[in-house]
C-alpha cells in the first residue's frame, strides 16, 4: 500500500533508533506528549517506545476524542434513544464507552433501544431516507478531521428537506485542549520538553494554529504523520530542536499538512457550526470555546433542542483516572483499577475502550512490560 | 424425488416462502422436508424418515462437535451459510485429528424466507457434504415468526473417528513447539464484511471457506506427534493462539512478518481500522508440533492445496502470563491479546 | 486519533461529487464534497468515507528520504541534517 | 469454578444481559462459557475447553439425532427450553432402541437475554442430563442481534448405541401389528398454550417432558421385537401415526376411547377448538409391535414410572391410502389425518 | 365436562340410531340440510352420518362465517395490513383462507404484514393500549354469535377515547342467508325436506326469527344443539314432523335457546351496527339486509373508512365449487379440484379451510368413504 | 359455526363485569358484558372470551331425558314421544 508500507520499514526504523539513541543527551530527558491517540495507536501497535533511549518518554495526550467525551454526553445519548424512541446512529468506536451506571450504547442496544452503528454520514442520511417514520439522530463525535463529514451531512439535508434528521454534536476542537494541557504544564500538571503535532486535524486545520505552543509556551511542536517511521523521524526532529535549543513548529507530515489546511472544509465548518461558549472534556474540565454546536441557521436540525431529555448527574467511577492520564500526568499503571476490574472486555474509563485510549493501548499492547516475568526471546525462530 | 400422492400441489420454489405451517410437524413440513431437504440431502439415511440415523462406525475413538451458523449475509463470496456449515463443522471434528464421518443438521427457519433461497442453501450444502464425503445423515426443521430469526439459522454437528496413537488438544502446547499457520489470515472475515451494506467496499477477496479433514489427514500421516490444532475462526488468529496457550498454560511468540496476510485483506484492514489477526478464517487451521516435526510438517502441509501457503509463525514459550506476544514487523514487540468486544470498524 | 487512510482515485462521478477509490486492490466509493481539483490517479487521504485531502507525491518522497538521510549516523551522513518543513519555510502543500 | 485470572470482573447474573461481545469468540464469549455453561455444564470433556469432545464409544451400530428448540415461552410448567432440549433428543436417540452416550449443545442466544434467565436454562439443562445419565459434552454459542432471534434457541444431537438384535424402525410395521402409547396425549402442549398471553387459561396440567431412554431399555429387553418406536411430538399422536403409516406403507385403525387424554386436556382443546391428538407430547411414545408381544409389552411398560398409563389404541392394517381410521367415541369412524397447516386456536 | 360429555354418550346414539332408522319410512328421502358449520363438523367429527340410514342425508349449508365470506374481503384485509402498515387483528379460522393470487392472510404475514392471531376482542384491545403509535385493525367476521363481542369492543374503544382502534366489519345475518337457500331451493337448486336450525346463533337471536321458514316455505325447522346426541335427537325429530305432515319451528337446543334470545347483546347490536344494503356471501351473491356495518355514530371506527385501499377484482380459482357446495347444491368429490390439488394444506376456496367447510370436514374425515379400497375393520381389538 | 362452551362460573368480579370459569379443572377469565343476573355456580356458554348466554340446568335434564326416550324403540316406549318444545310452546328458557 502507497504511503503506508514504505513508512512500516523495519530497517530505517532500526537506523532511525540508532540514531536518536546517538543524539539523545544521556543527561537530559526528552519528554515528547503525542497529542494524538492515533500517535498513541502506532507507539504501542509497532512497539516504538522500545525502540526509543531510557530517557526518551512518549506521554500520551488527550487528543482521542473518544476519550475525553464526558460521560454525561453518553448518559445524554443514551437518554435520546431511550426517553425519545429515535434511532441513534454512530461510529463503532462509542458503543462500548462506559456510561452511568455500568451503561454503554452496546448495552442499551442489547436491551431495545434503536442504535445502529454506522461507517459514515452518508450512511445516516441513507437510514433517515429509508424511514421516514423514524428520528434519526446522528451521535457525532470528532475533533476537526471528523467535523466536516458531519457538516456535508447537515448541508444535504437541509437541501433535501430531510425532516427526521438531526445530530447530537460534540465536536471539539483541538487547539483548545494544547492550551488547557500546557497553561497547567509545570510542576502540578505534566512535564514535557515538546510536543507531537495532530497529524489529520492538521491536514483540515493546517500548521499555523500551533504557533502559539511555541510561542506563547516555548515547547517545540513537530506535526507528526501516524506511521510509526513518522513518528520516529518527528521523534528525532523534536530531540534536534532541543538539542539545538530551538523551539519552532516543525511539519514533518508535509505530504498531506499544509500551512493553511483545506479551506474548503474550513468554511463549511464555519458554515453550519458555530462555537459553544464552553464544553466539558473528560479530565479537562469545562474548557471556554473548545466545541462546536448548530449554527442557528441549523438549529433546527439540534437533537438536544429537537428532543429535551432528563438525565441525572453522570457518575463517575470511583479510582478511574481517566482524567489524570488525559492530562498526561498520570499513566495507565498508576490505576488501581488497571486490569483488575478495568480491562478493555470491562472497561470502567473511555481510556479503556478506544484503541487510542492509553489505557487500552497500554493494556493490549504494553501490559507484559509490567509483569514480572518476561517470557524468553523468540531469537531462535 | 418420486411424485408423492400425498402432496398434490408442488412446493412453488419459484414464488413460495417458509410459513408457519412448514415447522408445524404435520403434512406442510413433511412436503417441505420430501420436495426440498430431501431433493439434495439424499443419503438413504436420511431418506428413510426416521428422527434418527442409524450407522456402524469403525470401532475406537469418536468426537462429537457442534456449530450453529448464523451468518449475514447468507450468500457471499466464496460460499454461502450452507457450506459453511458442513465446512465449519467438518473442521471442528478434524482439527482432533479425526476422520469425519456423518453430520446433522438443525435448521430454523424464519418465516417467509424464500423457498427458493433455501434450496439454494441446501444445495450448496449438499454439494459441500459430498466433496467432503461426510454425508448429512439425519436432520430437523423449525421455523420461527418472522421478526423472531434471520432467515436461516444452521446448525451441524459431525461426528468422527480418531485413528489410533494420535492425540491431539488444546492442552499439549509444550515450551519449544512450534506453531503454523495452513495460509493465508482474514480472508473469511473480510469477505463477509464486504458485503454488508454500509461497509460498502469492493474486494475481489472471497472467503477461504473449505474442510480441512483431508488435509489433516495428510498432516497427521506424516507427523503423527502433532500436539494442537485448532481452526481460527471467530476472533481469528489472535484469539484461538490465547486459547491454546490458556489451555496448555504457555505463552506464545509469533512473528507478524511470518504470518501470511493477503494484501488485500491487510488493505481492507486498514481501511475499516481492523488487525487481520482477529478477522475469522474457515478454511485454516494452527497447528503446534515439536520443533524436530516443524520442518517436515510444513512441508507435507506445502504439499496439499489447502495448506499450500502454510507457514511456521512462531513457537510455545514458558510464560505464567500465558501471554501470546509478537515481534511486530516493524521491528518492535507487543502483546496480541484476546480479541475484547466485538471487531468493529472504527475512525479512530 | 481519525483513521485516514490514502487511496488513489480511480474514477470520478463528477454529478455526484464522489469518486472510486483503491487502496490496493480493495475499492470503496467515496466523497469528494471536501476536497477540489481531485483528479483520477491523484491520492488522497480518506476518513469515514470522505476524501480529506490530497498527498504530495514529491512531499512524500522528501519525507522518505529524509527519513533515510537521518537514519545515517553522524559519522556516515555527508548532508546536515534539515526540518522537512517548518511553519515559517517554503515547504507544505496546498 | 476457580476465579480465573483473564476475567477480573464476574459476569453479573442478576442483571446483566447478553450483548454481542459474547458471541464475538473473544475473552467476553470466553468467560460467557466459563462462568455460566461450564459452571452448570461441567463434563470433564467440556470443561476442557476443545472445540470437539473425544470419547470411547463401546462397540457396534450407533445412531445420531438431532432437534432445534424454539419454544415459547421458554419457562412453562413442568420444565423449560433448557430440560426439553435434553429429553427432545434423548428421545429421539432412544426411539431406535439405543442407549443415549452423550449430547452436544449449540445455543443461538438473541442480544439483551438476561443472563439469569440464561443460568436457569443451563441449570435446568444440566439437571435434566445428569438424571438422564446422558452428559452434554461439547457445545457452541452465537449470539443474535436483538429482533434477530428470541431469547434461546438450542439445537441439541444425540449419539447412542444400539443393543444388539434390535431393529427398530418407522418402516417396519406390518398389518397385524399392535399399536400402543405410553400415557396420555396432548400435556405438553397444552401446557405451552396454557402460558400463551392472550389465551390465558389457568390449568394444573404440566408439560410431559421426560426422558424416555430408560422406558426404552425395559421394553426392548422385555420384547426385543418392537417393530416401531416414535415420539409424538409437533404435530401430536396423529401426525406420528400417519408418518409410521406412511414410511410403513400400511394403513391403521385406532379406537378413540383407548387413547388416553386428561381431562384437563380435554377440557382445554374443547376451549380452544383444538384435537388433542394433534398436541404435542414431550414425554410419550408410541409403540409398534406383533400382536402376541402386545400384552407383554404393555404390561412392562406398566411396570416403569413413564409407562404407567400405556394403553393399546389400535392395529395395523392392510390399506394401500395409508390412511389412519379412527373408531370415535361416539361409535362413528373417522379418517385422522396428517395435521394441516398449523394447529390454531379457532372460534368456530 | 358437564353439558358435554352427556351429549355425546355412545349408548344413547345407537339406540337413537336404532329408532331413527326404525322410523324412516324406506319409501321416501329425508333430506335435511344443517345451516352450520358446526353442525358438519359435528356429524364429520363423529361420524354421525354413517349412525344414520342410507335415505335421511345431510346437505351442508352456508353456516360457516369463514366460508361465506368472498375473496374480495380477504383481499381488502390483506390490503389493509399492507397498504396502511396497520396492525390487523383475527380470529385464528381466517388465517389460511385463500384471497386472490394465491395470497392468504398467512401469507401475508410471512411476507411481513403486521397480522396476530388473537382469540377474543378484549385482546384487540389490549394491543391497541400497548401500541398507542400503531393503527390496530379488527378484522371482524362471524354471525350472530360473534358480533356482540365486536360492539362490545366498539363501545369500550369509544368510551376509553382509543384513537388507534377500528373495526373492518364483516358480520353476517343467518336469517338473510336462509331465506335466499329457501328462495332458490327446488328442482333447480337445492332439494330439501327440514332445516337443522343454527345452535348458537339462535342463542342470541332466539327461536322466533326462524318462523317464516315453516310460515313461508313450508320447511320444518328444529334448532339442534352442536353436540352429537342433538343432531341426533333434531334429525329424529325432522323425520317425525315430516312423517306427521307438520311443519313447525321445534327447539331442540332449549338449554340454551329462548324464543326472545338474549336481549341485552341484540340491543347492543343495534345499537352499534346498521345493516347494509347489501353484501357480498361467497355462493350466494350479494344479498339485501344481509350483514352490518358501523352505526353512524361508530363511523370513525371504521376501518373501511378510515383507511382506504385499491384492491384489484378478486380472483376466484377457476373450477372452485364452493358457492355450489355452500347453496348445497354440490358435495365436495362434485368438485374436479377436490384432493387434487385442494387439500386442507393448499387450499383453493374457503370450504376446505375451515374445520366447519365441508371441503375439509369431507377431506379430514371422509375422505376413505370415497376410497375404493375400505381397510379391514378393526374389530378384533 | 361459533364454537361455544359449557363452562361453570367460579367467582365474580362485579366491578370489571367479568367472571372466571371453570371447564373441568381448567379456569378462564370472561367477560360478563353480554348477559344479566349471572350468578357464581351458574353455568354459561363461553364464546370468543364471552359469556353469551346462560345454560337450563331443567332444561338439559329433560333433553337428555327425552333423548333416552326416543332413544327406547317403539315397542318398549311407555310415553308418547313430544318435542322439547316449539316455538308455540312454554318450552325455552330467558
Ligand atoms: S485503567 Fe480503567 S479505570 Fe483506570 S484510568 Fe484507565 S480507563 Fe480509567
Ligand atoms: S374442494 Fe377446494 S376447490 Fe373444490 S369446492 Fe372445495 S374448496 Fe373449492
Ligand atoms: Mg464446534
Ligand atoms: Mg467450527
Ligand atoms: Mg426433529
Ligand atoms: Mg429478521
Ligand atoms: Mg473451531
Ligand atoms: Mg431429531
Ligand atoms: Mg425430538
Ligand atoms: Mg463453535
Ligand atoms: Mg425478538
Ligand atoms: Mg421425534
Amino acid at each position: 500500500m502507497k504511503y503506508i508500507d514504505e513508512f512500516r520499514d523495519k530497517a530505517l526504523a532500526r537506523r532511525l533508533a540508532e540514531t536518536i539513541a546517538a543524539e539523545a543527551h544521556p543527561g537530559r530527558d526528552y519528554r515528547l506528549m503525542e497529542f494524538c491517540g492515533g500517535h498513541t495507536h502506532a507507539i504501542f501497535r509497532y512497539g516504538v517506545q522500545h525502540l526509543m533511549p531510557p530517557n526518551l518518554r512518549f506521554i500520551h495526550g488527550p487528543g482521542c476524542p473518544v476519550c475525553v467525551l464526558p460521560m454525561a454526553r453518553i448518559d445524554h445519548a443514551i437518554a435520546l434513544a431511550t426517553q425519545h424512541d429515535v434511532t441513534l446512529c454512530t461510529y463503532g468506536d462509542l458503543m462500548r464507552v462506559p456510561a452511568s451506571e455500568r451503561k454503554s450504547l452496546l448495552k442499551a442496544k442489547a436491551e431495545g433501544a434503536d442504535i445502529r452503528m454506522i461507517y459514515s454520514t452518508q450512511d445516516v442520511l441513507r437510514i433517515a431516507r429509508e424511514n421516514p417514520d423514524r428520528q434519526v439522530v446522528f451521535f457525532a463525535i470528532g475533533f476537526e478531521t471528523t467535523t466536516p463529514p458531519t457538516a456535508v451531512a447537515l448541508k444535504s439535508a437541509r437541501a433535501e428537506g430531510l425532516t427526521n434528521f438531526s445530530v447530537f454534536c460534540n465536536h471539539v476542537l483541538t487547539p483548545s485542549a494544547l492550551q488547557t494541557i500546557l497553561s497547567t504544564a509545570g510542576p502540578d500538571g505534566v512535564q514535557l520538553d515538546g510536543i507531537l503535532g495532530p497529524s489529520h486535524v492538521s491536514t483540515l486545520i493546517g500548521s499555523r494554529p500551533y504557533r502559539f505552543v511555541a510561542e506563547q509556551f516555548g515547547v517545540p511542536v513537530v506535526i507528526a504523520g501516524f506511521e510509526p517511521l513518522d513518528v520516529m523521524q518527528s521523534a528525532l526532529m523534536l530531540v534536534r530542536q532541543l538539542n539545538e535549543g530551538r523551539c519552532e513548529v516543525e511539519n514533518q507530515y508535509t505530504r498531506a499538512v499544509s500551512e493553511e489546511g483545506n479551506r474548503k472544509a474550513q468554511a463549511l465548518i464555519d458554515e453550519v457550526f458555530r462555537i459553544r461558549p464552553e464544553f466539558e472534556w473528560r479530565g479537562l474540565g469545562f474548557l471556554p470555546n473548545s466545541a462546536l454546536a448548530l449554527a442557528d441557521a441549523y438549529a433546527d436540525l439540534d437533537a438536544e433542542q429537537r428532543f429535551p431529555v432528563e438525565i441525572a448527574p453522570a457518575k463517575e467511577i470511583k479510582g478511574c483516572e481517566c482524567p489524570a492520564i488525559l492530562r498526561g500526568v498520570k499513566t495507565p499503571t498508576d490505576c488501581k483499577l488497571f486490569g483488575k476490574p478495568c480491562t478493555p472486555d470491562n472497561p470502567m474509563g473511555s481510556c479503556m475502550v478506544s484503541s487510542e485510549g492509553a489505557c487500552a493501548a497500554y493494556w493490549s499492547y504494553g501490559r507484559f512490560r509490567a509483569s514480572s516475568a518476561q517470557p524468553q526471546a523468540a531469537s531462535r525462530l | 424425488m418420486t411424485s408423492d400422492r400425498r402432496f398434490p400441489v408442488r412446493l412453488d420454489l419459484e414464488k413460495g416462502a417458509v410459513d408457519m405451517s412448514h415447522g408445524s410437524g404435520g403434512r406442510a413440513m413433511a412436503q417441505l422436508i420430501g420436495e426440498l431437504f430431501q431433493r439434495y440431502l439424499d443419503h438413504e439415511l436420511l431418506i428413510l424418515g426416521n428422527d434418527q440415523a442409524l450407522f456402524t462406525p469403525p470401532p475406537g475413538r469418536m468426537v462429537m462437535s457442534t456449530d450453529g451458523h448464523v451468518i449475514s449475509p447468507l450468500f457471499f463470496p466464496g460460499g454461502d451459510i450452507g457450506s459453511l456449515a458442513v465446512h465449519g463443522t467438518i473442521n471442528d471434528v478434524a482439527m482432533s485429528g479425526a476422520r469425519p464421518l456423518y453430520l446433522a443438521a438443525g435448521f430454523i427457519l424464519e418465516e417467509g424466507f424464500p423457498l427458493g433461497d433455501l434450496a439454494r442453501i441446501v444445495a450448496s450444502m449438499a454439494r459441500a457434504a459430498n466433496a467432503a464425503g461426510v454425508p448429512v445423515v439425519t436432520g430437523d426443521t423449525k421455523v420461527v415468526e418472522r421478526g423472531k430469526g434471520d432467515g436461516v439459522f444452521i446448525t451441524t454437528t459431525g461426528i468422527g473417528v480418531v485413528p489410533e496413537g494420535i492425540l491431539i488438544s488444546g492442552d499439549r502446547a509444550e515450551p519449544g513447539d512450534v506453531i503454523l499457520v495452513s495460509g493465508s489470515m482474514g480472508d473469511h472475515g473480510v469477505a463477509i464484511l464486504s458485503k454488508r451494506e454500509n461497509l460498502g467496499f469492493e474486494t475481489e477477496i472471497r472467503s477461504d471457506s473449505a474442510a480441512l479433514h483431508e488435509l489433516v489427514a495428510t498432516m497427521i500421516a506424516a507427523v503423527p506427534d502433532i500436539h494442537c490444532l485448532r481452526d481460527p475462526t471467530r476472533g481469528g488468529l489472535a484469539t484461538t493462539l490465547n486459547e491454546l496457550a490458556h489451555q496448555s498454560g504457555v505463552g506464545m511468540q509469533i512473528r507478524e512478518d511470518a504470518i501470511p496476510v493477503r494484501a488485500e485483506v491487510a488493505a481492507a484492514c486498514e481501511l475499516l481500522g481492523l488487525d487481520p489477526l482477529y478477522v475469522a478464517n474457515e478454511g485454516k487451521l494452527v497447528a503446534v508440533c515439536p520443533r524436530d516435526q516443524a520442518e517436515r510438517l510444513v512441508e507435507t502441509m506445502h504439499g496439499h492445496a489447502l495448506g499450500a501457503e502454510s507457514a511456521i509463525i512462531g513457537e510455545v514459550v514458558e510464560d505464567p502470563h500465558r501471554f501470546v506476544q509478537m515481534e511486530t514487523g516493524f521491528g518492535g514487540s507487543r502483546i496480541v491479546d484476546w480479541l475484547a468486544g466485538e471487531q468493529l470498524p472504527r475512525i479512530c | 486519533m481519525c483513521l485516514a487512510i490514502p487511496a488513489r482515485i480511480t474514477s470520478i462521478d463528477v454529478a455526484a461529487d464522489t469518486a472510486k477509490v483503491a487502496l490496493g486492490s480493495v475499492g470503496k466509493e467515496i466523497s469528494l464534497a471536501l476536497i477540489e481539483d481531485a483528479a483520477v490517479g491523484d491520492y488522497v487521504l480518506i476518513h469515514v468515507g470522505y476524501a480529506l485531502n490530497k498527498i504530495s507525491e514529491e512531499e512524500a518522497q522528501r519525507t522518505l528520504e529524509m527519513i533515510a538521510e537521518m537514519g545515517l549516523l553522524e559519522e556516515e551522513q555527508e548532508l546536515d541534517p534539515e526540518p522537512t518543513s517548518t511553519v515559517a519555510g517554503s515547504g507544505g502543500q496546498r
